[in-house]
């Protein structure tokens, strides 16, 4: 299975670990992510906010591209996916935008005639590859592994039609099949209010507060993410949030890719475990033999 | 949150544009699409977010003191540099401009992740960016021209 | 060909007059050839108007009519009357259709005008190729059929068996009596639905003049008005209606108890059951699904209790075809599925319920006996009614479900008197518009039910205050505050919609009927003709063709039955001329149009080797004229002559 | 790239079944939603009528192109009517090539009695198409 592979800006930064573990399971399931060539920034939300049109140039050019390579394009940021999605999606259904996007697109050669189909590479691995080759693969199962399973906002919505726009269960399922036991986690589709973290932390604090108070009292002993702004954010101000509520969470936070990682037997290292900021070296020694 | 998104409805329909560009409404929306896709109505009340905000920015309408904007504005201005977006960069322009003293707030945290090799100091310039301003010129030129308004408002949408 | 051809443009007060030019549509028809006259007139459609035809018929010895105005659905028969009057054979008389097909579609006069022109003159070029035809009448059944044992269904069954004609009523459940029998009481007075509903169904069960077919459906139904064969499938009860008594010792035998579908899954039934003890008819079913000597092999205690040897295993599901003369549609609706809006915490969240869930509790010989408890055995302390579940929402169903106000505050009087608990209404607005409907409003608002004006964005278990811990907690923008709430109860009740049932489609197929957009079933008419259908002799009433309450339905029930007495009454209905004719001299016998008609009305001569069309089975659709490759069919008043000259006229308009 | 021909207004016959197309094109109006008018009506009882001589004729006599439109499948009225629409429409597909008339010209749309916004969208799409397709001048004898 080969997609054209879209890692997105926040993934060559503070994410690198997703992008390093992505790649490495994605190879071992046999699906061949080539990655884009000189793929640009999706538009997201920030530039979406004040530039709508031309954040929809953005994702045109890459799908173009991809169209160009006649691959469908393989994505692991939500808010990379949703962006792409919605440029396909609204170039479709609005004759209007389509055209002034098509004769934008011609001033660089390019030309986008709407035939690529963007997918999460969660979607790809539950959908496609399918529960008996993911469990052919684990030889490290993570038993007794009590995990809350944390989706965020644009993994389904507005446009994910694979999953619940509620209360999705893609990760649930995937877990599963990795001798995991996900916990009963009903914030599991809720915003994280990183986008807010530096404008407004008041606002944004206690989102992050109730997420990892439902998380654990839930029994949860982790937190497995599909999204770097997610991850990013109930990693690194978990210590401002003991601060501001006088609670003590250490919470330990994996992407979803790290997680099939370790059940499939590579070490931490080379899933990037060794980049976080909260340790989960206890927690792993507990329930896994990967004290490597 | 000054006014809901059915607040700032009514306002929109009451003709008060204003009030709702200076309110923190629509800055404080953080694009999570839980009103589009439980809009009884069938409102894609974040894509009107969306364009109010790039109203606001356009007609320099916006909550006093805000960095949301700010924030917008930088990251436009370093996508349309480098055509992707880099983290540090970004936050450190950002913080500059606005709360200064943030910065040495988020130091510890900074030099944890620099430890772990999470933040790299130079951003990556993509090989298409001159195409890329090429097709956005061209784009403004057909939004001059009044082929395209500047965005794809809320109401058709 | 020296017709002689009048043609009348109506202006349709404005509705026509305001779009398109009639005066400038009148000269251009008075130089088409045959045209002896063109006139305009305010509404065509009045006695004037008409007068107008028959006149120049009259006097102006015309040969051929046009009436440029609205829809022929609206008022062909009304001019075809007209022209007959007049002395002229009805089918001499085309309609062009300027209102519903040119004016009310067009935004600029000129263009709205041009187009009328060319359908008026293809009207004229039509008109003049057309045949005198004559309409043949047949004797129509007094029979009638009846589909679906709800209470519209039951009423229209007596009201025409009152009057001495043959009722067959078809129900698919074990029992008649359908959503009615399991709601407590109904809005607005309160009155308890089963005492003023089982006297009915008893009637119905003693009435000489209907026979039910209860756990029975309709597979197919052919035929034309007043001459229907309707097929009716017999499912298997498994016990001889005419042995058995309805003692009911065979059910306090059984040793299988599965979750009751009549209790929503709150209560139990046995295998071998009655859904509930006032069934009509009183005659258990056995569930084959459950039953031990379906799956087993074992058991038979049914039968070794059975004083009158009424069970059956042997017997087969069986067909049963009937010869009616008109039918009804009375199928009711569907419930809108709670667990598709997932932010409810329907299926997830314990002590979410549904509306119909509640009518279960509520009722006194329901699973509780009456009364309203949590998963947990307790009187809940608080409850939630959320309205609109699945209506009034694009992403559902559009439509409002007209009951559900109604009902939730019906709900919330019986929720406070049964629990003395506080009770929410989170609603957008309330729909009181029937008689006494307001008033009931106006009491619970002194009731101190907690009216809440917004739709509920969700129901979370995710508490944030000690005081939300272990509730259900609705979240709520309270628009008249302007705030969002978050409002912990005890149990949340959500007032579900009602849909077209799941198989609407498919009895929509069997009866040649439509449907509207959002699936129920389409009247001929909105206003004016509501319990008619596009096909003569088949009528809807009740929640079928839309939500509607107990009054309403039965209403309409009693209205539908009106309309098939006055159809019985009748004797005999002419039926459409339109048929197809073959020509014995050009068809070469190639058979092709025996295998295209789908009413085998079409037979082979062996002796002359020419196919023949049986007028009674033809219901023309033109489908064999089309087909056949020697052009010997025609059918009639769609004739090529016709067609062409139609279409060679639109062609050369406008040049 | 598309021509666009300023004057030119396509002439479109459309024959409509009695009981979807037309009744859908009916409430098209008595919803008042506005389409353009170059679909001229022509009611018959059901689109297996349509013969491939009367489309034929159409174009043949000056019209730029034909819409037939019927009950959506499954939904006939004489419960298969236009599943024969839909054989012979293929046929008539294979003539056209052979005239070199673009397909596009003649369309099969299913449009239900509840479907006014349907019909008016389809009426609009088809105009559109055969304005850039631009005038058929087709006499009937040879290719065009």
């Amino acid at each position: 299975m080969e997609f054209a592979y879209y890692p997105g800006c926040s993934l060559e930064g503070m994410n690198k670990a997703y992008d390093q573990s992505a790649r490495l399971v994605s190879k071992s399931l046999g699906i061949d992510l080539k990655e884009l060539n000189d793929w640009n920034c999706c538009g997201a939300s920030a530039y979406m906010s004040i530039r709508e049109l031309r954040a929809h140039l953005l994702s045109a050019r890459n799908l173009a591209m991809a169209e160009r390579e006649k691959k469908d394009l393989a994505v692991v940021c939500p808010a990379c996916y949703t962006n792409l999605t919605k440029t396909n999606h609204y170039m479709g259904e609005d004759a209007r935008l389509r055209r002034t996007v098509e004769s934008a697109l011609k001033a660089a050669n390019l030309q986008y005639m709407g035939t690529v189909k963007v997918r999460h590479l969660l979607d790809v691995i539950v959908s496609e590859i399918g529960e008996s080759e993911v469990r052919a693969k684990v030889t490290k199962p993570l038993s007794g592994l009590k995990i809350a399973p944390y989706y965020g906002c644009q993994f389904t919505r507005p446009l994910g039609d694979y999953d619940d726009k509620e209360f999705p269960t893609m990760l649930d399922t995937l877990l599963k099949w990795l001798g995991a036991e996900p916990v009963y986690f009903p914030l599991k589709a809720k915003c994280c209010g990183g986008i807010l973290m530096t404008t407004n932390e008041s606002v944004a604090l206690p989102l992050v507060r109730s997420l990892l108070d439902s998380a654990t009292q839930n029994g949860g002993e982790c937190i497995a993410t599909i999204c770097p702004l997610c991850h990013m954010t109930l990693e690194a101000y978990q210590g401002d949030v003991n601060k501001a509520f006088s609670t003590g969470f250490k919470v330990p936070m994996f992407y979803f890719t790290q997680l099939m990682g370790l059940a499939f037997g590579f070490n931490k290292k080379e899933l990037g475990i060794n980049q976080e900021l909260i340790s989960s070296k206890a927690l792993l020694e507990k329930h896994l033999e990967v004290a490597r | 949150m000054d006014y809901s998104p059915r607040e700032i409805i009514a306002a929109l329909r009451a003709g008060m544009l204003d009030r709702v560009l200076k309110s923190n409404t629509v800055w404080l929306c953080t694009s999570c699409y839980y009103c589009t896709v439980r809009c009884p109505s069938g409102i894609k009340i974040t894509d009107m977010m969306y364009e109010l905000k790039r109203l606001g920015e356009e007609f320099g309408l916006v909550q006093k003191g805000a960095m949301s904007p700010v924030i917008s504005k930088a990251f436009v201005n370093m996508v349309d540099k480098y055509g992707r977006v880099h983290e540090t960069m970004l936050m450190m322009n950002v913080l500059m401009k606005t709360k200064p003293w943030a910065l040495l707030k988020m130091m510890p945290q900074g030099m944890k992740l620099i430890a772990r090799g999470r933040l790299p100091f130079l951003p990556h310039k993509i090989k298409g960016i001159s195409e890329m301003n090429k097709c956005a010129g061209a784009m403004t030129v057909a939004m001059v021209g009044g082929l395209h308004p500047g965005g794809r408002s809320a109401k058709e949408a | 060909m020296a017709e002689k051809i009048g043609v009348y443009v109506c202006h349709c007060g404005s509705n026509i007059a305001q779009m398109v030019d009639c005066k400038n549509v009148v000269d251009y028809a008075a130089t088409l050839p045959n045209v002896t006259v063109a006139r305009e007139y305010q509404y065509m459609c009045s006695d004037p108007g008409q007068e107008l035809i028959k006149k120049d018929i009259k006097e102006l010895g015309l040969t051929r009519v046009v009436v440029a105005s609205c829809s022929p659905l609206m008022h062909e028969l009304t001019f075809r009357r007209a022209v007959e009057e007049g002395g002229l054979n009805q089918f001499l008389f085309q309609m062009a259709n300027i209102r519903e097909q040119c004016s009310w579609i067009s935004e600029k006069k000129e263009m709205a005008t041009e187009r009328a022109k060319a359908i008026v003159g293809a009207a004229v070029k039509r008109v003049a190729f057309q045949e005198p035809l004559e309409v043949k009448k047949v004797p129509v059944n007094p029979n009638v059929l009846i589909v679906g044992g709800g209470i519209t269904g039951i009423e229209a069954a007596l009201q025409i068996a009152d009057s001495g004609k043959k009722v067959y009523l078809v129900e698919r459940e074990p029992t008649i009596g359908g959503y009615m029998t399991r709601f407590d009481k109904t809005f607005p007075t309160l009155d308890c639905a089963a005492c003023i509903l089982t006297p009915k169904m008893v009637n119905v069960a003693q009435h000489p003049n209907i026979e039910l077919l209860s756990y029975s459906d309709v597979t197919g139904f052919s035929g034309y008005v007043g001459n229907f064969t309707a097929r009716i499938r017999r499912r298997p009860r498994y016990v001889e209606e005419e042995k058995c008594n309805g003692c009911g010792l065979c059910t306090e035998k059984c040793p299988i108890s599965v979750p009751s579908e009549f209790d929503c899954g709150l209560g139990k039934r046995k295998a071998i059951y009655r859904p509930f003890p006032q069934a009509v008819p009183n005659i258990p079913v056995i569930d084959r699904e459950h039953c031990l000597f379906f799956t087993k092999g074992i058991c038979k205690v049914c039968v070794k209790f059975c004083p009158r040897g009424a069970i059956n295993f042997d017997q087969k599901e069986e067909f049963l075809d009937l010869e009616v003369g008109a039918a009804i549609l009375a199928t009711g609706f569907d419930l809108f599925d709670a667990s598709k809006v997932k932010q409810y915490g329907y299926g997830r969240l314990p002590n979410v319920i549904t509306s119909l869930e509640f009518e279960r509790f509520s009722h006194a010989s329901g699973p509780t006996g009456g009364k309203i408890l949590l998963k947990n055995g307790q009187t809940p302390a608080s409850i939630a009614i959320l309205h609109c579940i699945g209506s009034r929402d694009t992403n559902f169903n559009e439509y409002c479900s007209r009951v559900c106000c109604m009902y939730s505050m019906k709900m919330a009087h019986l929720a406070h008197e049964k629990t003395e608990g506080k009770v929410y209404e989170f609603y957008i607005d309330i729909r009181a518009f029937g008689k006494g409907y307001e008033e009931f409003y106006k009491r619970l608002l002194s009731e101190e039910t907690v009216f809440i004006r917004g739709k509920a964005a969700e129901v979370t278990d995710v508490a944030q205050t000690p005081a939300e811990k272990g509730r259900l907690i609705v979240v709520a923008e309270d628009t008249l505050l302007g705030i969002v709430r978050r409002t912990p109860v005890d149990m949340v009740v959500l007032s579900v919609g009602l849909e077209p049932r799941k198989d609407a489609a498919d009895l929509a197929r069997i009866f040649s009927i439509s449907r509207s957009q959002d699936g129920f079933f389409l009247e001929r008419h909105p206003k004016l003709a509501p319990v008619s259908t596009a096909s003569d002799g088949i009528f809807i009433a009740g929640s079928c063709q839309g939500p509607k309450d107990i009054p309403d339905s039965v209403a309409q029930g009693a209205a539908a039955a009106a309309n098939v007495l006055s159809l019985i009454d009748r004797k005999e209905v002419t039926l459409e001329p339109t048929v197809a004719v073959i020509d014995e001299e050009s068809c070469s016998g190639c058979k092709i149009c025996l295998g295209l008609c789908p009413y085998n009305a079409i037979t082979f001569d062996e002796t002359k080797k020419v196919s023949k069309v049986n007028d009674a089975l033809c219901k023309g659709c033109g489908v064999c004229v089309a087909g056949c490759p020697s052009g010997a069919i025609e059918q009639r008043n769609f004739t090529d002559a016709q067609l062409l000259a139609e279409v060679e006229s639109v062609c050369a308009s406008g040049k | 790239m598309r021509k666009v021909e300023s004057n030119f207004e396509p002439k479109i016959v459309g024959f409509l079944c009695k009981w979807c197309a037309y009744t859908g094109a009916d409430l098209a109006g008595t919803s008042r939603i506005k389409y353009p008018p170059n679909v001229t009506p022509i009611r018959v009882m059901c689109s297996g009528r349509v013969d491939p001589v009367l489309v034929m004729k159409a174009l043949s006599s000056g019209a730029d192109g034909v819409l037939i439109a019927g009950c959506h499948p499954g939904d006939c009225h004489y419960t298969s009517g236009n599943v024969k629409t839909i054989r012979r429409f293929k046929l008539l597909q294979r003539m056209l090539d052979q005239f070199g008339i673009e397909r596009d010209r003649v369309r099969l749309e299913w449009v239900s009695a509840s479907e006014g916004e349907r019909y008016a969208r389809v009426v609009e799409n088809m105009t559109e198409t055969l304005r850039t397709l631009g005038p058929l001048n087709w006499n009937g004898s040879e290719e065009v």
